[in-house]
């Protein structure tokens, strides 16, 4: 990104875009904590997890990292399309 | 400081680097905002299966593309909304009083 | 409001506050995304809106913002009648 | 620096700015559940309709006073229960440990 | 906390922190009002709460409080086992 | 500044207190994040009784434990996907393009 800034403030740019990345990430860590905890976890005679709610977390989580990476893709697609057409003369 | 700037000035460093930290923001927002409605309308939470399938998959791009249609729906709509009430910016729809 | 701020702080307070009334605003807009698109769009045999679902996400925008409209009204006699109340000497 | 104050130091400018900008805040949060609680309760999501009918309009009006009730209800409750825990602010209800 | 700070830090500090815990406390009272009012006011032919209604968020508002003060505790001590597995030499 | 640093400076001590305040907002919201998953799953929102009874506990106490495994997973089960993609920080699960 050229946006004539000084080395200092490209460093300072890129630290806060590390730390809203961060952010990011650890938002969709507990997204995907809280919705497979909730599709999966069931049975509370126990306060270890079943084989079957290990299994269903493993199931989860890959599913809903395909998903995320999936609608990560049209989005892209999405934010090109919009920003060629903004680019464009009418 | 902008005495070759049109019209207003140029923005400064600092208001450049929070504008892409904004955009960031906003981003990842509306990426959450997508991943979660469209998985509602789209992917079982039995999980079963730990691969989307064809189907899954075909909803999941369907989802994403009206997702996209809806927010510009909705955008326009609320311009038209704050021009019929008689101009100025999104009012009626703030904080009211 | 008058708390004795200078001239710079007046303006740094306004600065702030359209910052916030954005805000304000993009969460509402988004809130009305996310809930009418739940509520209408219900259909993936293809991938653009219906004749149905873009009648209904006009009338889900339309109604909703009646309801935020009529919703702000009764906040703010709320708040006046606890401003008034907390200024009455009891 | 509050050689006139009574008790407690003025506040300063930016503490009066940061006040400000900390009511609307929570204003905004406020009307954001107030909308979303009584829609819930008041307005079915199908939308046939694009206008509040009379009913609806009641049930918002009733809502929001119920909500500003138990608003004020919960408050006193927490207070009590504060209290009765052997004084302290808000005791036993934070992050505990 | 010893981390090495001088006096007018440790205030710093101690100020940030203090708003932080404000925070959190608003964010449970805030849920606490929501879940409260959702799980129990259904009746909008008046607009006052009935008896039953007020019983309801009593009751409520008592047991979200001693569940969260049992959660804190299961917290507490999830913590206090990770940071001693974490300072164990293996 | 940081002669006597191993390897990588010292934190300043504003970047240690903002490091304090970020672990205290984590806690917050974990605290949240467990309370409101485990009502979800042990208290039944009726409230026709206001203390909690002796299932109730015990479903909470397990579901907690149940929750901290989850976590404890999941992080595993990530940070092994990012590894078989070919290693580098959480490839894939970010905002894409």
């Amino acid at each position: 990104m050229d946006m004539g800034l000084s080395a200092a403030e490209q460093r300072e740019l890129e630290g806060r875009l590390q730390k809203r990345q961060m952010k990011d990430f650890m938002g969709l860590f507990s997204n995907l904590v809280d919705h497979c905890f909730v599709s999966c976890v069931d049975d509370f005679t126990s306060k270890s997890l079943s084989t079957r709610e290990t299994g269903c977390i493993q199931r989860c989580v890959q599913k809903q990292m395909a998903q995320s990476q999936r609608l990560s893709e049209r989005f892209a697609e999405h934010n090109t399309a919009m920003s060629q057409q903004a680019q464009q003369p009418r | 400081m902008s005495f070759l700037g049109f019209g207003r000035p140029q923005p400064s460093s600092a208001e450049k680097i929070a504008a892409v930290e904004q955009e960031m923001k906003l981003m990842a927002e509306m990426h959450n905002r997508l991943t979660r409605v469209c998985a509602k309308k789209c992917v079982p939470n039995d999980y079963r299966e730990g691969d989307l399938n064809k189907g899954e998959s075909v909803c999941l791009d369907r989802c994403a593309a009206k997702f996209f249609d809806v927010h510009l729906k909705v955008s326009e709509l609320m311009q038209q909304e704050a021009q019929s009430r008689g101009g100025g910016g999104g009012g009626g729809f703030g904080m009211g009083g």
